[in-house]
């Protein structure tokens, strides 16, 4: 199975943005639906009150000048939208999704996990500069749509999502067609198309696919260099103060149960989340019995169990998204500890979530030959 | 466009099986006219009319919706139209709260022999839907 | 006149007092109660059966990191102690319980209740960086005075049901002057009487003076009026809800949380709700474009109908909302509006029927026509 | 398999094709791809469009039925019927009302039309959703159980009764026979009561299809309809009797109301005042007769004692409380009878006669209220307002009390027992006034004579009789008995066992599994309403056919 194939390979098209790369990708999908290459398109919109973005499927053309392909927050992760639209069933429409390339990636794992049906979907990602943790945004979504305008013009991240500062996969493309903004030209952008799906989209949309990737993918390549070095510090950082029993209970001392983490996780697809099953729950007399060996016991007991329990489930799958960072009530950096454990996790199977439609997931599969370094030493 | 045509309202009327419903064939026997908004929707009981439903037609679109069943006391299982009314009177009242039009739900006891009944109440509550005019919710893609 | 145990200690010192005489003289097995976990200070609801372990409790700490409610129906769901545990809880929390075990989810038998005339609790966010911590004095003052203490939960502000309907024992913290030096505990029951028996305290006969509660309830009243008729206002038909629910983002952390959300999976998260491909055309075609996930409002409206009759008030929604959607209080005022037409009153008393489940044949007539 | 949906619809003569322009209706269905074929035809329900209807099904190799004809009332069984020959379950179909319910009550066809085309268009939307139930059938046990010897469960034993057919005949007092054994005579014809009950209790006895058990009580009654399982046990003993019967009749009886209840009777505490029943034990020893042995020259006899404390007419107290004053006249000739009444109940067709039989001559009937009655020597004294409210008074040497009809002290256990209801004044409940005045809300068990309410001999023997044509018709010996299929089943793993359904249920036909926690439907008992599906907040609860999804679906299409 080959990694990504070369980018320098791909080519890419070159459209123009003149009245900005926002209307330029509206346009875009408006002539693709015109020309029924789509039927239907997911796209963030802005809600009537102002203070929020969510994903829209739209069908009716009119309404797509009031999408927002680069929303500056992540109400709901991407992929829990295309599961949504196709989980059950493919359907008869012919869908564009607009999302990040965290979404996509996500997006990617859940198809594995028969939770998304991708046929008859394209997905479009494009260069991230990150979301606003939307408690940032609510607080004053004009002050908010300002901040984001200027750090998409400055890629500057420092308003953005903690694990959006050190997201090394920001412009990561997993899916079809890829917009690039990055090291184009003034009042330009690219597409990129990664697969036949993508080329077959774009020269439908009558899109020449001429032009070299070399720009972008330097600007790329050099931008992601930079968020790898502050990942891996900040990771650093993070297991010092997050490692070991103690810090790890300290850290999530503020937990409340509310498992709005595993809800918004993209890749906790189960209805019924094994932590909430009747396997957890017993007599006042067990958790007596447990409190009486220590004296007293946090109640619910299984804080750690559901952490750790979670990670087991679905770390190797983690795109580092951190919505789950911005549905915690007690602020807990779950996000960013998430996002640490699913890099050593994937690394240990040489995985990387969502790059690959073709690679199955690590649990569900194994080759004879791997990680010895597990095992006991003596032969 | 042809022509600006009246608006037709589009109502459900969840009916039970043995006497709302047998109150509407009534009136269909008895050749009675009553507006075409109103669509039926046969469930065994009134008990049956989850809140549920009525807040899914709502949020589909419904311009009104109404639930009928057998007169307190006559109900064919008992007890059941009684329940149906708490739930009714919950419903209406959390609408109520929230203004969110509680005159577009309506509930009714239409026994089978009341085809003229049946009939009536059609009539009327159609007409106080078009005065309320067509429902906003049908147009919003916020839901 | 209730009997009443007078302890001449700091309210808080004085029931740990009274608490660790139920462990050590083994008149309770186990002690729940708002815990220090560890040496940042986190508060957490915590079982306690060593007496040493109750030197950390924080029982009256204005926090609320889950209601016990739902707690002690996770408890005592598969199977109540063998033998008596106390809980110390606030009215609301209580009164969510009383719910839950109206719904078979939990069981008195063996579990006795300690509640407060209670002040009120701080908002989740602000236990982060010792925020409650700093405000403890500021706190009790409030307390004292039959004030309501400035930040705390918008759900306690407009509180008027801060004395409890059933607790077993209950202690005297709103505008009793004296909270710093002594803790009033009053034995409401046969099981409170039971408990106390035999400590080495103070017993006298008292009541609480309910002047003092007055005024603070009139101060929560006010501020309640305010609260719904600011949030009526908004509620404006369907816009007015989309305005207000459309940053929702599905976490469904305010049912999680929520102690009269008992089910083991949500109607609104089971394949029911789900939309098939052809739900999505037929909502295309009507409105041109659906917001995915689909029933934001739907489950929001739903959850009003399954719940709202039971609400408790206790603003466990709020807290946990990520989008800070005021639910607690429409939930309240939507919930108050519908108990009152069944004259109902959650968690007053656990042998009255949920009124979803029990009827007359005369009523509602009103609601035919 | 690929879902190959089939829509028919029926011209019903002109009856709808005169109103719905039917061809509009077939090209606006016939869009999705899983209807395979939309046709009109003359009138479905005829033979030929019976015959019309398999063929297609079975040519078309159709999998789902959507029908577009009249009300289901008319026709569902038809169709049903129509599937079940052509080999596909008859739950897969669908009846769209598009006559009662369209083309008769909309004037303008455009409009009759459109809605015939939501109609069609909801029902295919909601067939896609229906499962094949299948028809269960249990073996029923023709055998009953009657408890209660008196006049209706000895009619009811002996109707029932045959060689194919056993009776189980419970009395918990020693001797069978009931109130009635008491009357010496029975209103209106004056005919002896014990002969009318002898020759019952001589039919029964020598029925050898009867068994009747004596001073016994049924102790344990468990089951359905068509398969109960019953344990009686004889006073005094410890062993049960065990055996199985199908259906139960319950034919219990009444009790008096205490007079002592209301002191101002003076029963209890003066001499010489009765109750109707002592009375009638009195009167048919022989010889009517004061406490001192004295004959009676005044005999007062006070109606409606207790009606306002029970809040009900007893109906039958007016009749034999005539009856008394033609015993008291057949004995005692000169006897001056005094009649206390409010209103005199005298319904019937031949209750008005007997009343003016017995109006006459020393029999009089003083409208009256405040009945009070006080010592007068070594008489009694009535004291009463006139029918103008003038305080009266009235000498008397006996007084009769005729008390109102009240349920038996054990009729709370015995509807606990059989799983019923009671009324409000604790008579047991009959399933519906009007539709059903002898079921119960448990199928299989009937209720008949005065334990249902007052009544007099003959209502009591026409409800016995009508118990057992129930009985007769429905459990045929050899036959199964088809429960409802459209039944409520609750899914184990979303139930949380908070027992909202069970509090609505009218049945008693959801039981709680107290190991795993969770409610469970008894099908064969369960009714199909719906009630317990709407009360779940989980949606662990459904009902089969009236799915959450069919009729949701239903619901979306039609808006």
């Amino acid at each position: 199975m080959s990694k990504s194939k070369e980018t320098s390979t791909i080519k890419t098209a070159v459209l123009p943005a003149k009245s900005g790369t926002k209307k330029a990708i509206l346009d875009f999908l408006k002539n693709a639906m015109d020309k029924k290459n789509f039927d239907a398109v997911i796209i963030p919109m802005r809600v009537p009150a102002g203070d929020s973005f969510v994903y829209v499927l739209i069908k009716d053309v009119s309404l797509l000048k009031d999408a927002f392909p680069l929303s500056p927050v992540m109400s709901v992760q991407g992929a829990r939208v295309v599961s949504s639209v196709t989980r059950l069933g493919k359907g008869d429409m012919k869908i564009a999704a607009v999302m990040r390339p965290c979404e996509i990636r996500a997006t990617i794992e859940l198809a594995k996990f028969g939770q998304v049906d991708l046929e008859n979907v394209t997905l479009i990602s494009m260069d991230c500069p990150g979301v606003m943790p939307i408690s940032d945004f609510l607080s004053d979504p004009e002050k908010g749509m300002k901040l984001f305008d200027d750090a998409v013009t400055s890629w500057d991240d420092s308003i953005m999502r903690p694990v959006c500062k050190i997201c090394d996969k920001s412009s990561m493309i997993a899916g079809d067609i890829h917009i690039g903004t990055l090291g184009a030209k003034k009042d330009t952008f690219f597409m990129i198309p990664k697969t036949q799906k993508g080329n077959d989209t774009l020269e439908k949309s009558d899109i020449k696919i001429d032009a070299d990737l070399d720009e972008w993918h330097n600007k790329v390549t050099t931008l992601s260099e930079e968020k790898k070095k502050k990942r891996n510090s900040a990771n650093k950082d993070l297991k010092v103060k997050t490692g070991g029993i103690d810090n790890l209970i300290d850290t999530f001392s503020q937990c409340i149960n509310c498992h709005n983490c595993m809800k918004v996780c993209p890749i906790c697809f189960c209805r019924l989340c094994y932590f909430d099953s009747e396997n957890v729950k017993h007599s006042a007399e067990n958790y007596l019995q447990i409190a009486e060996n220590k004296g007293s016991i946090r109640f619910l007991p299984d804080t750690i169990l559901f952490q750790t329990g979670r990670m087991m489930h679905m770390s190797v799958s983690c795109v580092s998204c951190g919505s789950c960072e911005d549905a915690c009530p007690a602020s807990i950096p779950v996000g960013q500890i998430f996002s640490m454990i699913a890099d050593e996790t994937q690394k240990a199977f040489d995985y990387v979530s969502g790059r690959d439609i073709n690679e199955p997931t690590p649990l569900v599969a194994y080759k004879k030959d791997e990680l010895h370094e597990m095992e006991d030493a003596h032969d | 466009m042809v022509e600006d045509k009246e608006f037709m309202p589009k109502i459900l009327a969840f009916l039970c099986n043995w006497c709302s419903y047998a109150g509407a064939d009534l009136a269909g026997t008895s050749r009675l006219k009553y507006p075409p908004s109103i669509l039926p929707i046969r469930v065994m009981c009134s008990s049956r009319i989850d809140p549920l439903f009525i807040i899914k037609a709502y949020l589909g679109g419904a311009d009104g919706v109404l639930v009928a069943g057998c007169h307190p006391g006559d109900c064919h299982y008992e007890k059941g139209n009684y329940y149906t009314r708490r739930r009714f009177a919950l419903l209406k009242k959390i609408f109520e709260e929230l203004n969110m039009e509680p005159d577009r739900l309506m509930l009714s006891w239409i026994s089978a022999s009341e085809g003229h009944k049946y009939a009536r109440v059609a009539t009327e509550f159609t007409e106080k839907i078009k005065k309320s005019g067509e429902s906003s919710v049908k147009n919003k893609i916020f839901l | 006149m209730t009997k009443a145990l007078k302890i001449n200690k700091n309210a808080e010192q004085g029931i740990k007092e009274f608490l660790r005489f139920l462990l050590e003289s083994g008149k309770v097995k186990g002690v729940f109660s708002l815990k220090k976990i560890n040496k940042e200070g986190a508060v957490a609801y915590s079982l306690i059966t060593d007496p040493k372990d109750l030197e950390d409790s924080v029982p009256f700490y204005p926090v609320m990191p889950v209601t016990a409610g739902s707690l002690l129906s996770r408890f005592t769901l598969k199977g109540s102690p063998d033998k008596p545990v106390v809980a110390v809880m606030r009215p609301c929390e209580l009164r969510g319980f009383v719910e839950l075990v109206k719904r078979e989810q939990g069981s008195f038998e063996n579990v006795f209740t300690i509640s407060m005339t209670c002040g009120g609790v701080y908002p989740l966010d602000m236990a982060v960086d010792k925020k409650i911590e700093k405000n403890l004095p500021k706190y009790w003052d409030a307390v004292k005075k039959s004030e309501i203490p400035a930040d705390v939960r918008t759900a306690c502000k407009g509180c008027t049901e801060f004395k409890p309907y059933t607790a077993d024992i209950t202690v005297d913290l709103v505008g009793n002057k004296d909270i710093d030096k002594q803790c009033i505990i009053l034995l409401n029951t046969k099981n409170g009487e039971s408990l106390a028996d035999g400590m080495d305290a103070e017993f006298l006969e008292k009541k609480l003076d309910t002047k003092k509660l007055d005024v603070l309830l009139d101060k929560r009243a006010v501020e309640k009026k305010k609260l719904f008729d600011e949030i009526d206002k908004k509620m404006n038909g369907m816009d007015g809800l989309i305005d207000i629910f459309g940053r929702c983002i599905g976490c469904h952390g305010c049912m999680r949380v929520c102690p009269i959300c008992y089910c083991k999976l949500c109607e609104f998260e089971s394949p029911d709700s789900e939309y098939k491909p052809s739900n999505y055309n037929s909502e295309l075609k009507k409105r041109g474009g659906v917001r995915v996930p689909p029933g934001t409002m739907y489950f929001q409206l739903g959850r009003l109908t399954h719940i709202s009759i039971s609400c408790v008030g206790c603003g466990a929604c709020d807290d946990v909302c990520p989008v800070g959607i005021p639910v607690s209080t429409i939930f309240k005022k939507v919930g108050e509006s519908v108990q009152k037409i069944f004259n109902y009153i959650p968690g007053k008393d656990v042998k009255e029927s949920i009124p979803l489940v029990t009827f007359e044949k005369e009523e509602f007539i009103e609601f035919e026509e | 398999m690929e879902r190959k949906i089939g829509v028919y619809i029926c011209e019903c003569g002109p009856n709808i094709s005169e109103k719905i322009d039917i061809d509009k209706v077939i090209d606006a269905v016939s869009l999705p791809e899983d209807v395979a074929v939309v046709k009109r035809y003359k009138l479905l329900c005829s033979v030929d469009g019976k015959k019309f209807l398999e063929d297609e099904i079975k040519k078309q190799g159709l999998t789902h039925l959507v029908i577009a004809a009249c009300s289901p009332k008319q026709h569902e069984k038809t169709f049903m019927e129509v599937c079940e020959n052509a080999g596909i379950n008859p739950y897969l179909y669908q009846l769209a009302n598009i006559r009662e319910q369209c083309a008769w009550v909309t004037d303008d066809k455009d409009e009759a039309t459109k809605k015939a085309i939501r109609l069609v268009k909801a029902a295919i939307r909601r067939v896609r959703y229906h499962f094949p139930l299948e028809k269960k059938e249990i073996a029923c046990n023709p055998d009953v159980l009657v408890i209660g010897g008196g006049v209706a469960g000895l009619e009811a034993s002996l109707q029932l009764a045959s060689s194919d057919r056993r009776v189980y005949l419970v009395e918990k007092t020693s001797s069978l026979g009931g109130m009635v054994d008491n009357f010496e005579k029975t209103f209106p014809n004056m005919q002896p009561g014990s002969n009318l009950i002898k020759q019952k209790i001589l039919d029964v006895n020598k029925n050898e299809n009867i068994k009747v058990f004596t001073d016994s009580i049924v102790e344990e009654l468990l089951g359905f309809f068509g398969s109960f399982e019953v344990k009686v046990k004889a006073k005094e003993q410890d062993a049960f009797v065990e055996f199985d019967v199908g259906a139960v009749v319950l034919a219990t009886g009444s009790s008096f109301f205490d007079p002592k209840q209301t002191p101002q009777y003076g029963y209890g505490t003066l001499d010489n005042v009765f109750t109707a029943i002592e009375f009638e034990k009195m009167n048919k020893s022989g010889k009517i007769s004061l406490k001192n042995g004295k004959t009676p020259k005044n005999v007062a006899i006070v109606h409606c004692v207790g009606r306002n404390e029970k809040g009900y007419c007893s109906q039958i107290c007016c009749m034999y409380s005539l009856k008394f004053a033609r015993y008291l006249k057949e004995k005692i000739p000169d006897v001056n009878v005094f009649h206390f009444y409010s209103d005199m109940c005298i319904p019937g067709k031949s209750q008005q006669k007997f009343y003016d039989q017995t109006k006459g001559k020393h029999i009089n009937f003083i409208r009256s209220s405040n009945i009070e009655v006080t010592k007068k020597g070594d008489n009694v004294q009535i004291n009463y307002s006139d029918e103008d409210g003038k305080a009266n008074n009235l000498p008397a040497n006996m007084v009769i009390l005729s008390p109102a009809i009240t349920p038996t002290s054990d009729s709370s256990q015995l509807a606990e027992l059989a799983g019923i209801s009671q009324d409000d004044s604790g008579f047991f409940a009959e399933e519906h006034e009007k539709l059903n005045p002898i079921s119960t809300s448990t199928e299989g068990i009937y209720i008949v004579g005065s334990a249902q309410g007052p009544k007099d001999i003959p209502d009591t023997l026409i409800q016995a009789e009508a118990a057992t044509g129930k009985i007769l018709s429905s459990l045929v010996p050899g036959r199964k008995i088809e429960p409802e299929v459209k039944v409520a089943h609750i899914s184990e793993s979303f139930c949380i066992g908070c027992k909202n359904c069970m509090s609505v249920c009218s049945y008693g036909t959801i039981t709680f599994d107290e190991e795993k926690k969770v409610c469970v439907v008894n099908e064969v008992i369960c009714r199909g309403c719906g009630n317990c599906v709407a009360a779940c907040p989980s949606g662990a609860a459904t009902l089969k056919h009236f799915t959450f999804k069919q009729l949701y679906q239903e619901i979306l299409e039609a808006v």
